[in-house]
């Protein structure tokens, strides 16, 4: 366990994602991951949240079906994670 | 006069994407042909990229057709999945064959309207090892029940149709059409 | 291990005090949903049009003039007034309304099927004419929307449906880097190449829009950006893999950067 | 009205036009079109009105369609090889409902066809104005501006070179230079933003995806709006004598002023014969053109080309009159379609020899 | 002859374009005409022919026409929009003489005028023909390849995306590779120094200025020609069920199929309704339809537009019978011309509708 | 003192042995006599074309493609093979022949009208294409045959019939410079600029299209001569002063040279 | 009825480059405007390059005219020079009124068809001045004889018709339409 | 008087002639002059030639109306002038 600082968040319209990856190696600190198996209605995978947003925006730039609302909280979070999650 | 239609037989398949529906279309379609028959197809994708619905038209004759493309009336039917197979029902001819993939189909048929021949055709190809061939189990079904394509033309039919690229699925095709040419038996 | 701990929500806004710094729809948009297919780079092109339309203030005088491509789609989903010209013909077009509204903002949008084959001709003697219009070229090197074939802007050893083998100069000519060649033209003031296969792309593509804006606004006379967008459909990869092809295939001919400023 | 004045056919509508609240123009040089098109240029600076040397007829049109999204009148024309690469655009701009007028100075009359009948893709018709001389000219050029307006469709008035070419003494009114009002569907950028921003597309309004949105719809729109000007619009005509006519002979644009003339001689020679001038093409006058034929024994048609209209007036008759067709291209040297055939006396000795 | 087939109908086009020596194609993607672009590019180089992805329609109809003057058969095609674009060359191109075929592989059925008017400027018409199924679209394409080099024209052949997009089963001939012969008129370069050079152009053959170069007495020629394809092209038709019909359908294309079908339908059901299916849309085959419809009370005309065909049949019956239009253009979100309307009950219910 | 004595008398051959170096009709010109006006640069230019083909003994493999203007005239006039196209479409009308004529020779006579406005997308798309064809601009910077207009060649300051106080980049924007565009293109082998408003320049002209037509001889792909002709008729100067205003107004701007060699 | 037609006057001019043939039928056209009738003026001047011929035609009325621009027989002529007047020779109408520039037309005329008026223009206007003036006095000389044209009118239609630059030929042109006037007395 | 050195000479169609005067300019050592009055049929003037052709061919290849026929002597000749000619 570990604390990571969270700058930002994101809402993601998970029905509304065509499940194409862009936002996934567009977040400078990676933490946007395709689900495994989950679909959404129309059967495209689609981006999760893990803890280290910075609220950059990237994700939202690039999405080309506009998936993403991105927030800049006020004051940083530290988030605990479980460090061995990426495993 | 013998009308030039009495000898058109119509079959309209339906599914979702992936299911196969455009293939099945085309081995019974080559399947017919290798049997000397007259055929015409007519496969419609809806709008490209709005994925899902598929489906095919296909008539079969021994005289020229004189069916047009669209047609508004079918002797028969492949239903491989429910979710775009409205428009099709009221199409559906009385005394008409019926072939439903029980393993997914969930929707109510008119029974009384027409025969309907049940197939569970997803698990009997997941059986044959590979859930996408419930399409040939179908074709190979539909060939014996509607008395329009012969096991030879319908293997000849899918050597036709599969992509070179795919020609290491051949001996699995005909696996399946065989199995469903036995299950209509 | 669970992936329970790893995932935080991401179905409504945060609890904790923070603003809103980018929106589902972008500004300008008017309904985010759209045809075009997973992974298509025009979405994005065109969101940083209207972005950057909506940062200087441009709404409420802009026509947007919509060539025939996959990006036909969102003539319908912007908020800013919209005519719909034909294959081709979009640069005459926004010249009739730019002559008649010298106040207003006039923004193109072509592929380069529209652009650099169909409409070649306009968007050159437009330039050479100096009119004082901004033309948005979104160039992903095929026809996307009849399905994936070469254009005059697909790049040698490219593969499309008409060159399955790749594109090869004999057989196929060579590409026209239309940036480069309008670049050379006295009537064109700000012309500038980019791409929106990474987010930092998008950003310079931006920024190089709002250049042309600011110019067209300046009176300068004629602005062209043109951006390298992906099309996975057309050039038959995956989606994931669009940015990385752009960026071995079509970026290292058609040369991001400004090539003209006023 | 300003005092009458001896000026040229081109100049005569491009002074009628300019005057009807035309502002924009764009053209490509063309014989004999070119002449209309250095006149606007020479006129529109004078109300502020902008006149475009479009680099071809493709860009001309664009540019007009262009102009014409902004609710100002605008116009465009050119001659034969012209036009034909305008139809695309003049087909979509019928399916846009933008005023438009098209100056389509022909050489000879081969374009009937695609004047009447839409040389461009699609189902669509629009309005076709053919003076026969410079004074009717002027009235039409007016006539095509507000029926443009009007029904939001293009309109094509249709001269030749003696159109362009003749001189005559006419009265055109004088330039109103007073800031033209625009339509509201007209664009100016100003709805951006407002969530509800205008769109001017071939393809219809509404939202992409929404109910607002729909192609088909659209289409069938289109359809009714032609259906609706083919009733709406008045057609007009010009007929005389044909009361008491043997024979009725049809004819249109300049060619008409020498069918019109060559009956009125035969008249005064005794000879029972009448004319009927198709002065809108499109619409064709098929009811008036049915009246004024019922009279006579027989009907017929001369135009300079190997039977176009001809058909129009048998559809308007429907085999209630046998009509001839007595007309045939006539070409000189030039190309201009001033050959040698088109004269009185051969006019003349065609409907002695066709009357019944 | 080769093994029957199942394909798509444009790809049956594109072997049967082959098979009939085409050699030369150049075209511009837009469905459904770029099915036919691609199985031709697939396909020429097999027989050292050449296929042009053109970069527009107009560079594709000018490739073709240049091709053309080698004396190879060659061909273009387009849709709608593209072909609107070509109009002005196929215009000229008929008065160059030069053989040529066109696929028109049209939305909907709102093209009819301009394939069988000439959308383009002047007086030109060409031969055009409408198959109605994949069969005898394979059959037409090799008789439009044969009709254009023995009659020195372009001829259109009239698709649909129906056409385009249909499998049938057919047998297409095998295509030879022999060199083939070329027309004597055709361009090589090898009369070049002789002192008599040859010449193609629209404008006629001859030295400028001398005797031979006569603007004209080419256009008379041209006209001369039309004429004779008018009269010396044999008018082909379907048409079924008409001698005991109290009611006769016309229709064309695969529209043409489906209206045939619902009467088959119709006879079988016993009632007396015929089909009238022009094949040769010009010539228009005339003296047919007035005989096929003469026997009965009524005529109809079905076709996926506001009335063309219509004109032409009414033309050809003159009022003998009553022509009743019971079509009307049909459209769905595509745009492909593939609407709701075309479809055999409605078809039906409007025959019965109409009677007598 | 009368001219008598003065003049020679030219009306026949020389009595005293002597070798004829230069016939009243060029080579491959079958009739001399032509309607075009007093002082035109085009039969000059026109000469030298065909006299390089001669020279080369390209006459029996050549066939030529007119495009519309004045020069139009000699289509009808030369011991070549001819295509006559319609009004800037000669290059695709030359690429349909060349491609089913691979051993043929093909030329292009297209004026700046023809070229540069109405067919500016044939010949930068045959350029690009690489199309191995030769194309020969004759350049006076107006319609001349509809009367003198200002075409996208004319230079800034030159007045025309439609730029009456001269042409003015703001209202008429800037010219094109046909050869320096085409000169960037990859497919573009040989490209070259000069005049016939003097004997040297008339000389330099048959040079480089001699070169031109080497190029497409030796499949070395798209060529290009522009050459620049007197217009006094539309320019509306007396014709002596043509190949003087030809000078100082079109050669500064459309520079003489080679552009691209292969 | 009374025919439309009965007011219609027409002339037909016909020279050679130079002489001045279209200005002097805008002059008789203007002034029979300034007049306050309808006029109509369609000049030919053949192919632009091939130089030589000019001509034009005038019809003068008092009501809207109906004569087309192309006529096939004329009420008058005037000829400055005999080079291309061959197909306006079978034009003129039994009775009608033919001016004659003596001076330099050497051809036969059919004086027993029509009237003929002999004017040597250019040797009066040499006399005048200028040979190129010559027109101008037959314009004088028309309007009189005619009776179409005031000679008021004549001298108006001459200014609107002398382009500004050429401002500085009004008075010598309004002197030879006086003269022409004169001598048609 | 004075001899001049003729090395070509040219035979001229003055009634191909259109007047334009290009070829006085372009011929190298001036010896073509256009007529004073004297005109051809279609109302032209048109070149003469003094003493001194080279038989260079510039005037051939300028001439836009194809009136000039160029001839080279094999050997020079030489001519008697008046040098007042030009006067
Ligand atoms: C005149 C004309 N020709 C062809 C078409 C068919 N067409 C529609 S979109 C398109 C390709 C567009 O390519 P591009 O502009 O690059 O846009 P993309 O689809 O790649 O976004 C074509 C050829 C048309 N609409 N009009
Ligand atoms: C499509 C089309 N538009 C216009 C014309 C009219 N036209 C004929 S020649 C010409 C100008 C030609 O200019 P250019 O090519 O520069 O030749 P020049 O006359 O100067 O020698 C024009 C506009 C035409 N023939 N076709
Ligand atoms: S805002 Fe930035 S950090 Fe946060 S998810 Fe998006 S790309 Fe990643
Ligand atoms: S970029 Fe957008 S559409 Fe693509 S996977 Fe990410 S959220 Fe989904
Ligand atoms: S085809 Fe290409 S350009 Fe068109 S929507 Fe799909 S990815 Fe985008
Ligand atoms: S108008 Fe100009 S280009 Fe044409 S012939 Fe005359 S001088 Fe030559
Ligand atoms: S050949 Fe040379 S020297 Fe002789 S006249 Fe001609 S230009 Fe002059
Ligand atoms: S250049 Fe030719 S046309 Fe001109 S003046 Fe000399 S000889 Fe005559
Ligand atoms: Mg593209
Ligand atoms: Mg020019």
């Amino acid at each position: 366990m570990s604390t990571v600082t969270v700058r930002g968040t994101v809402v993601i319209d998970a029905e509304a994602c065509k499940g194409c990856d862009l936002c996934i190696d567009a977040c400078p600190p990676r933490v946007l991951e395709m689900t495994d198996h989950e679909v959404n209605t129309r059967g495209y995978r689609y981006p999760r949240l893990l803890a280290g947003c910075t609220g950059c925006q990237a994700c939202a730039q690039i999405c080309p079906d506009f998936v993403f609302q991105v927030y800049k909280y006020h004051t940083p979070l530290e988030l605990a994670v479980n460090e061995g999650g990426e495993s | 006069m013998n009308s030039p239609l009495a000898g058109e037989r119509e079959l309209m398949l339906t599914g979702i994407g992936g299911q196969g529906v455009q293939l099945a279309a085309q081995v019974i379609a080559q399947g017919a042909i290798a049997d000397g028959k007259e055929v015409l197809v007519f496969g419609s994708y809806g709008g490209m990229m709005r994925g899902g619905n598929t489906d095919s038209t296909v008539v079969i004759s021994d005289q020229p057709i004189e069916a047009p493309p669209v047609l508004s009336a079918t002797w028969s039917a492949i239903l491989m999945h429910h979710q775009y197979w409205a428009p099709l029902r009221v199409l559906i001819s009385d005394g008409g064959l019926v072939l439903v993939n029980t393993s997914v189909f969930e929707d109510q048929l008119d029974r009384d309207r027409y025969r309907v021949v049940e197939v569970p055709a997803t698990d009997v190809a997941t059986d044959l090892g590979n859930p996408l061939l419930a399409a040939m189990v179908m074709a190979g079904v539909y060939g014996r029940t509607s008395g329009l394509v012969s096991l030879d033309g319908l293997v000849e039919g899918m050597r036709r149709s599969v992509p070179p690229y795919r020609s290491q699925l051949i001996e699995a095709n005909e696996a399946a059409l065989a199995k469903g040419w036995e299950m209509a038996a | 291990m669970s992936d329970d701990r790893l995932f935080l929500s991401t179905d409504k806004p945060p609890a904790e005090p923070a603003s809103l710094v980018d929106d589902f729809t972008p500004g300008l948009i008017t309904q985010a949903n759209h045809h075009l297919c997973p992974g298509c780079g025009e979405p994005i092109a065109i969101r940083a049009a209207m972005e950057a339309a909506e940062e200087l203030a441009l709404a409420e005088r802009t026509v947007a003039v919509f060539g025939i491509g996959c990006y036909t789609a969102f003539a319908h989903n912007l908020d800013v007034e919209v005519v719909q010209a034909l294959h081709g013909r979009a640069p005459s077009v926004a010249t009739g309304i730019k002559r008649m509204l010298p106040e207003g903002f006039v923004v193109t949008f072509q592929g380069d099927g529209d652009m650099v084959n169909e409409g070649l001709q306009e968007v050159l003697h437009a330039a050479a004419r100096g009119e004082n219009i901004t033309c948005l070229l979104l160039n992903n090197g095929v026809f996307g929307e009849t399905g994936g074939q070469m254009t005059t802007t697909t790049t040698l050893g490219q593969r499309t449906k008409t060159s399955i083998e790749g594109r090869n100069p004999h057989q196929h000519g060579h590409p026209i880097l239309l940036s480069d060649l309008t670049a050379t033209m006295d009537g064109a003031a700000y012309v500038a190449r980019c791409a929106v296969n990474n987010a930092g792309n998008v950003a310079r593509t931006k920024r190089y829009i709002t250049r042309a804006y600011e110019s067209q606004m300046a009176g300068a006379g004629f602005s062209l950006v043109e951006i390298l967008t992906m099309c996975p459909t057309g050039w038959f990869v995956d989606t994931l893999e669009g940015p990385e092809y752009l960026q071995n295939t079509l970026a290292p001919v058609h040369n991001i950067g400004e090539l003209k400023t006023p | 009205m300003s005092e009458r004045v001896l000026i040229e056919g081109s100049e005569a509508m491009a002074r009628a036009a300019v005057a009807a609240g035309c502002r924009f123009f764009a053209g490509y040089p063309m014989t004999p079109f070119t002449e209309l098109l250095e006149h606007m240029a020479g006129l529109l600076p004078e109300v502020d009105g902008v006149c475009m040397n479009a680099e071809s007829e493709l860009e001309a049109v664009g540019m007009a369609w262009g102009a014409a999204t902004t609710g100002h009148l605008a116009a465009t024309g050119s001659t034969g090889q012209g036009l034909s690469l305008m139809q695309e655009s003049l087909s979509e701009i019928t399916n846009a409902r933008l005023p438009l007028v098209v100056f389509n100075m022909a050489r000879g009359q081969g374009d009937y066809f695609q004047a009447t009948r839409g040389g461009g893709h699609g189902d669509y018709r629009h309005i076709v104005l053919a003076p026969m001389d410079v004074p009717e000219a002027v009235e039409l050029t007016q006539l095509a501006f507000d029926m443009a307006g009007q029904w939001r469709t293009p309109v094509m008035v249709l001269g030749d070179y003696y159109l362009a070419h003749t001189y005559q003494a006419v009265s055109v009114p004088s330039f109103d230079t007073a800031a033209p009002e625009v339509p509201n569907w007209a664009l100016d950028g100003s709805t951006g933003g407002s969530g509800a921003a205008k769109i001017v597309s071939p393809l219809g309004g509404g939202v992409e995806g929404e109910e607002g949105f729909d192609l088909g719809a659209h289409y069938a729109a289109c359809a009714a709006h032609i259906q609706a000007m083919a009733t709406g619009v008045e057609p007009l005509i010009d007929a005389g004598f044909c009361e008491d006519a043997e024979l009725v002979v049809a004819a249109y644009g300049s060619v008409g002023k020498f069918v019109r003339y060559a009956c009125l001689r035969l008249r005064d020679a005794g000879h029972r014969v009448g004319y009927i001038r198709p002065i809108t093409l499109w619409p064709f006058p098929s009811e008036a053109v049915h009246k004024a034929a019922s009279g006579s024994a027989k009907a017929a048609v001369y135009e300079q080309n190997m039977g176009q209209m001809v058909d129009d007036v048998r559809l308007a008759t429907m085999g209630t009159v046998p009509v001839e067709f007595i007309g045939g291209p006539s070409w000189d040297h030039s190309g201009f379609g001033i050959g040698p055939d088109i004269n009185v006396p051969d006019i003349s000795e065609r409907i002695l020899e066709t009357m019944p």
